[in-house]
C-alpha cells in the first residue's frame, strides 16, 4: 500500500539505530529551520538527499514520487508569497521572491530530512522510540494497532474501489462521490468488526490489556553518531557564519 | 476477443509483477487462468478490465488496443465485469435486489431495464429467492453467488473471477459450478484465475499456466494440464483425475479417443469398469 | 489543508504545538480513563483511527474536476466525537507525515491544531446545534462537514498569515491572500466534503448491520467520551 | 483429556448455534471437527478454548469442569491455544519475532526463554528465516504459518485450528501439512476444523462429523468418513481416495487389512498395481 513504508523496512539502513536517524534527521530539521535559508536550506537538503539516496540506498523512484507530493501545496504558498495586497490591488512585492525563495528552500530542507527518516525507518521504530522518551503506553499501543489495521483497511478499500469501477460506479463526479460515500459506509462496520475480531484473536493468545512484544534494539554506534553531530556542527557553523 | 501482448507491469510497493505476459481469450470459452497464490494472477485479471494500466505491452479488445481515457474505460468495463475473490468487498447495498443493481443503473438503464436484468441476473445465479434477502444475512456461498450476479446483471460479454470457489463447501461449490455453467450456456465467455488445478480441469476449456509473471502455455485445457514439462515448471501438479485418465488410457482401459473423466463419479466408474473387465477377463 | 514541512519558523512550529498541546493532551486523558476501565476499547480506537486515515486517503471527485482528499473530520467528529478525534487526528496526522509525506513533523503542531482540534469542534459544534434547532439531518450533516472543512482551511491560512505576513497589508492582508488562493481549491472540496459525508451518514442509517455495527461500537465510544 | 458435555449456545443474532453437543479431544491424537460452511464450527472452537461461554452444558479438562474467571481463562488458554481462520486477525505486532513473542510474555515468562520459544514456534513451522519480517510484508501462507507460530509458541498442549489449509495453494498446503506433521510428532494435540473432507481423511487420525450443531458421530477416521449414513446426514461427500481404496478392496485389489491410500501416489499405484495384476492375469 504505502512505498514509504516498503524502502523503511527494506533500506540498507534499517537495522541503524533509531538515535542515529532521529538525531539526524531532526537536527538537520532543525538547522534548517533555525537559520536564514541561505546557504544552510540547500546544504541541509543536499546532505539529506545524499544520506537518503546514498546512504541508506532509498529508490530514487520512491524518494521523488514523495518530494513531488507537496508541491501544489509549494506553488500557491510561494505565489502568496511573492505577492503583496497593495491600495490598487495585487502586485508583486517588494522583498516577495527573496521571501519565496527563502521558504521554498527551508521547506524543500525541511522535507528532505522528514522523508530520511521516513523512508529509512519504519513508522513503528518511532513509535516505539517516542515511548521510550515518555509517549503513555496506551497511546502507543493505539498507535501501532493502528498501523497495523492501515495496511487491512487500505487493503479493503481498495478492493472495493476496484469492485465499483468495475461495476462503472466511478462514471461521472455524481456516482463517483456516491459510491465513495457507500463506500466509506462499508468501510467503518468492517473496520470496527476488524477490531472485533482481533481482539478475539488476541484473547485466545492470553491479551488482557497490555500489549507487550521483545523487540530488537539496534545498539547505537557511538562513531556514527561522532559523525552525525560533526557535519550537524558543520552545517550550524556555516549558518553562524552566513549570518 | 480479449488479448493481452507484452503486459509488463511492476508495483512501487513490490507486489507481484508482470513481465511481457501474453493471453488469448477466445469468444465463448471457459478460459482458467491457473498458478500459484501470490504470482499475480489479481494484478492479470485487473489489467483485463483496465483497472491496472500496464507499463508495458497493451491489451486489445477484438483486435483494436483499449484506451484509457474515462469514456473508454466506461466502454470497456461494460463488455468486460470483474468480480473479485472476497465478496464481502463488493456488496454495498443493504439488500440483494438493491446491491445487484448497481451496475444496470450506473449503465443508465431504465428502472423497467434494470429490474428486468437483476431479476434475470439473480436467476441464472439460481438465487432468485434472495433478491428481498438483507447482504450481511447471506451466507459465505451465496454471497458469491450474489457478487457474480452483480456483474451478469451489467450482462458483460467477458466475465473475469478471481478465485471464484475459493473457501467453498461442497455444496456451496456444486452451486456455483451449476450456476457457471447456466452462464456459460447463454454464451458468456468466462476467465477464471486459480490455483486450484482439480477446479480447472474440471471447469475450463482453456487453460493459461501463470507463474513468474508470464503465461508459460495456453492450450486447450487436457493439453497444458498434461504437459509435464510445463506443469513443473510453474510448480503445479497435474489434476489427479487426468492423472487417473491417462494411466487408464495407457494401460488400455481407455480408448484414446475416449474422453478423459472429469468428474470423480466418472473416474470411479471408469476404475469399477476397469476391474470389471480384468475379472471378466481372469 | 496540510502545511508542509519546514514552512513554519521555527517559533511559530514551536508555538502551535504549544497551543495545540492542551486539547491533545485532554483528549489522551480522557481516552486513558476510557481505556482503564475497558481495555478493549484500545482495539475500537486504534481501528476508528485507521478508518479516518484511510478514508483521508481515498480521492474524491471535486467540482472543479480535479480530485483531491478528503479531511475526514466532519465525519470523524460526528461519529467519535471531538476529544478522541485530538488524539486520534494527531496520530492520523503523524502517519500521513512518514506514511503519505503530507505534512510534517515540525509543522505537525500546526496541522494539528487546524485539522484535528478546529476542524472536529466546529463539525461537532454545528452538527450539535443543527440538530438542537430541528434542522433535518441531512442538512445537519452536509453543514457540520462543510463547515469544518472551511474552518480548517480558515485557519490554515491564518497560520501562514501569522508565520509570512504582507508587506504593505499585515497579518490581514495575508489573511486574505492566501485564503484567497487557497479559496479556489478549498471551497469546492468543502462542498465536495459535506455531500459526501450526506451519503455516508444515510448509507449509515440506511443499512441495519451497518447501524448495527456502530451501535455496538462507536456509540458507545462516542458517548463514553462526549460527557 | 479435553471434552465437551451438551454444550448449547445459541448468538442473539441468530449466527449458528450448538445443541447439546458432545464432543471427546483425546491427547495426542489429531482430531478433525467436520461439517459445511456456516455450520457452527468456529463457534465450537471459541467454546473449547473459553472465549465462548456456553448456554448450557459444560467443557472439561482432564476430566475437570473449566472455570470462566480470570485466572481460569489464563490457565485454559496456556493449555489450548487457537488459530483462527483469518490470520490478520490473530497478527499485530510489526515484526513476525515480536508478534509470536506476544503469548509467551503474556504467560509471564522471562525474556530469555520467550527468546527461545519463539524461535523453536518458527523453526517448526519452517519459518525461521522470516523471523524479522514485517507482518504485512507476508504472503498469504507465510501469514498462516506465523499465526500458527504465535499459537505454538505459548506450547500449548491442544493446539485448536479453524479451517487451516482455506485459501492456501499446493505448495502453501505442503508447508503446513509439514509443519503440523512436526507438531504431532512433538506430541500436540491437533484438533481442526475444516469443510474440507480430502484434509480430513489426509490428516486427521479422529473425525467428528458436526452438523445441525451436533457431533452426528465421532470417531475413527476411517469408519466415519466410510459410514454413508452419518456423512449424507452431514451432508458431506465421503473422500474419493477413500471412496477408491474400498472399491478395490470390494474387488479384491485390496486385502482387508492393507492399509487404504492416503494419498493421491498411493491411490494411483494402488490402481496401476491392479491394472499390471490384471493384464497379467488375463
Amino acid at each position: 500500500m504505502s512505498p514509504v513504508d516498503r524502502a523503511a523496512h527494506l533500506n540498507r539502513w534499517r537495522s541503524r539505530s533509531l538515535t542515529e536517524k532521529s538525531v539526524l534527521a531532526f537536527g538537520m530539521m532543525a538547522l534548517a529551520l533555525a537559520f536564514p535559508p541561505f546557504p544552510v536550506a540547500p546544504v541541509v537538503a543536499g546532505v539529506m538527499t545524499a544520506a537518503t539516496l546514498v546512504g541508506a540506498r532509498v529508490p530514487a523512484r520512491t524518494w521523488l514520487a514523495c518530494v513531488a507530493a507537496p508541491f501544489g501545496f509549494l506553488l500557491v504558498g510561494s505565489l502568496s508569497l511573492a505577492l503583496q495586497v497593495g491600495d490598487g490591488g495585487l502586485g508583486l512585492a517588494p522583498d516577495g521572491l527573496a521571501t519565496a525563495a527563502g521558504a521554498t528552500a527551508r521547506a524543500l530542507a525541511g522535507v528532505t530530512a522528514l522523508l530520511f527518516l521516513a523512508l529509512t525507518t519504519p513508522a513503528t521504530d518511532l513509535v516505539a522510540g517516542a515511548r521510550r522518551l515518555g509517549l503513555p503506553g496506551e497511546i502507543a499501543e493505539i498507535a501501532l494497532l493502528m498501523y497495523r489495521f492501515l495496511f487491512l483497511l487500505g487493503a479493503t478499500a481498495l478492493a472495493m474501489d476496484t469492485a465499483q469501477a468495475a461495476r462503472l460506479g466511478h462514471a461521472g463526479a455524481g456516482r463517483r462521490l456516491r459510491s465513495l460515500g457507500v463506500l466509506i459506509a462499508n468501510l467503518l462496520p468492517r473496520s470496527l468488526d476488524r477490531a472485533r475480531r482481533l481482539e478475539i484473536g488476541l484473547a485466545a493468545r492470553g491479551w488482557t490489556g497490555e500489549m507487550r512484544v521483545l523487540s530488537r534494539d539496534a545498539a547505537v554506534s557511538w562513531p556514527a553518531l561522532a559523525v552525525v553531530l560533526t557535519i550537524e556542527a558543520g552545517v550550524a557553523g556555516l549558518g553562524f557564519w552566513a549570518r | 476477443m480479449l488479448e493481452a501482448q507484452g503486459l509488463t507491469y511492476a508495483y512501487r510497493d513490490g507486489g507481484p509483477a508482470l513481465s511481457d505476459l501474453d493471453l488469448v481469450v477466445r469468444r465463448g470459452r471457459r478460459l482458467a487462468i491457473l498458478g500459484p497464490n501470490g504470482a499475480g494472477k489479481t494484478t492479470l485479471l485487473l489489467h483485463l478490465n483496465g483497472t491496472l494500466r500496464p507499463q508495458r505491452g497493451r491489451v486489445l479488445l477484438d483486435g483494436a488496443p483499449a484506451g484509457y481515457g474515462r469514456a473508454d474505460l466506461n466502454a470497456w468495463r461494460r463488455r468486460v465485469g470483474l468480480v473479485l475473490q472476497d465478496a464481502d468487498d463488493q456488496l454495498f447495498a443493504a439488500s440483494v435486489e438493491e446491491d445487484v443493481s448497481f451496475g444496470p443503473l450506473n449503465l443508465g438503464l431504465a428502472d423497467d431495464e434494470v429490474r428486468r436484468r437483476v431479476a434475470d441476473a439473480l436467476l441464472v445465479m439460481g438465487i432468485a429467492e434472495l433478491a428481498a434477502r438483507p447482504t450481511h444475512m447471506l451466507s459465505f456461498g451465496q454471497k458469491k453467488r450474489v457478487a457474480i450476479a452483480g456483474a451478469v446483471a451489467m450482462r458483460p460479454e467477458v466475465l473475469l473471477l478471481d478465485e471464484p470457489t475459493a473457501g467453498l463447501d461442497r455444496a456451496g461449490l456444486d452451486g456455483l459450478l451449476a450456476a457457471l455453467q447456466a452462464l456459460h450456456a447463454d454464451g458468456a465467455t468466462l476467465v477464471f484465475a486459480t490455483h486450484d488445478v482439480d477446479l480447472a480441469y474440471r471447469l475450463a476449456d482453456d487453460v493459461a499456466l501463470f507463474a513468474g509473471g508470464k503465461v508459460l502455455r495456453q492450450g486447450l485445457a487436457e493439453d497444458v494440464l498434461a504437459d509435464r514439462a510445463a506443469m513443473a515448471a510453474a510448480g503445479i501438479e497435474p489434476p489427479f483425475l487426468l492423472t487417473l485418465g491417462l494411466a487408464a488410457r495407457d494401460a488400455g482401459h481407455l480408448g484414446a479417443t475416449d474422453p478423459l473423466p472429469k468428474t470423480r463419479d466418472a473416474a470411479l466408474s471408469l476404475v469399477a469398469r476397469s476391474w470389471g473387465k480384468s475379472r471378466a477377463g481372469s | 489543508m496540510h502545511i508542509m514541512e519546514g514552512y513554519l519558523p521555527v517559533g511559530h512550529a514551536a508555538g502551535w504545538f504549544a497551543v495545540s498541546a492542551p486539547f491533545v493532551i485532554a483528549g489522551a486523558v480522557r481516552m486513558r480513563r476510557i481505556l482503564r476501565d475497558e481495555p478493549q476499547t484500545k482495539m475500537m480506537l486504534a481501528a476508528a483511527g485507521a478508518f479516518t486515515f484511510v478514508m483521508s486517503a481515498l480521492k474524491i471527485p471535486s467540482v472543479t474536476g480535479s480530485c483531491s482528499h478528503p479531511t475526514g473530520t466532519g465525519l470523524g467528529a460526528i461519529l467519535f466525537g471531538p476529544a478522541v478525534m485530538a488524539v486520534l487526528g494527531t496520530i492520523v496526522l503523524v502517519f500521513q507525515a512518514l506514511l503519505l509525506a503530507h505534512g510534517g513533523l515540525t509543522t505537525l503542531g500546526a496541522n494539528v491544531f487546524s485539522m484535528a482540534i478546529v476542524g472536529p469542534w466546529v463539525s461537532w459544534s454545528v452538527w450539535r446545534l443543527a440538530s438542537r434547532l430541528g434542522i433535518g439531518a441531512s442538512v445537519a450533516v452536509f453543514c457540520a462537514a462543510m463547515l469544518g472543512d472551511l474552518s480548517t482551511y480558515l485557519t490554515t491560512s491564518v497560520q501562514l498569515a501569522l508565520a509570512y505576513p504582507d508587506a504593505s497589508s499585515g497579518v490581514l492582508g495575508a489573511v486574505a491572500k492566501f485564503g484567497g488562493i487557497f479559496a479556489v481549491t478549498q471551497i469546492p472540496l468543502a462542498i465536495a466534503e459535506g455531500l459526501l459525508t450526506v451519503v455516508v451518514i444515510n448509507a449509515l442509517e440506511a443499512s441495519p448491520n451497518l447501524l448495527g455495527g456502530l451501535r455496538d461500537g462507536v456509540r458507545g465510544l462516542a458517548g463514553g467520551t462526549e460527557r
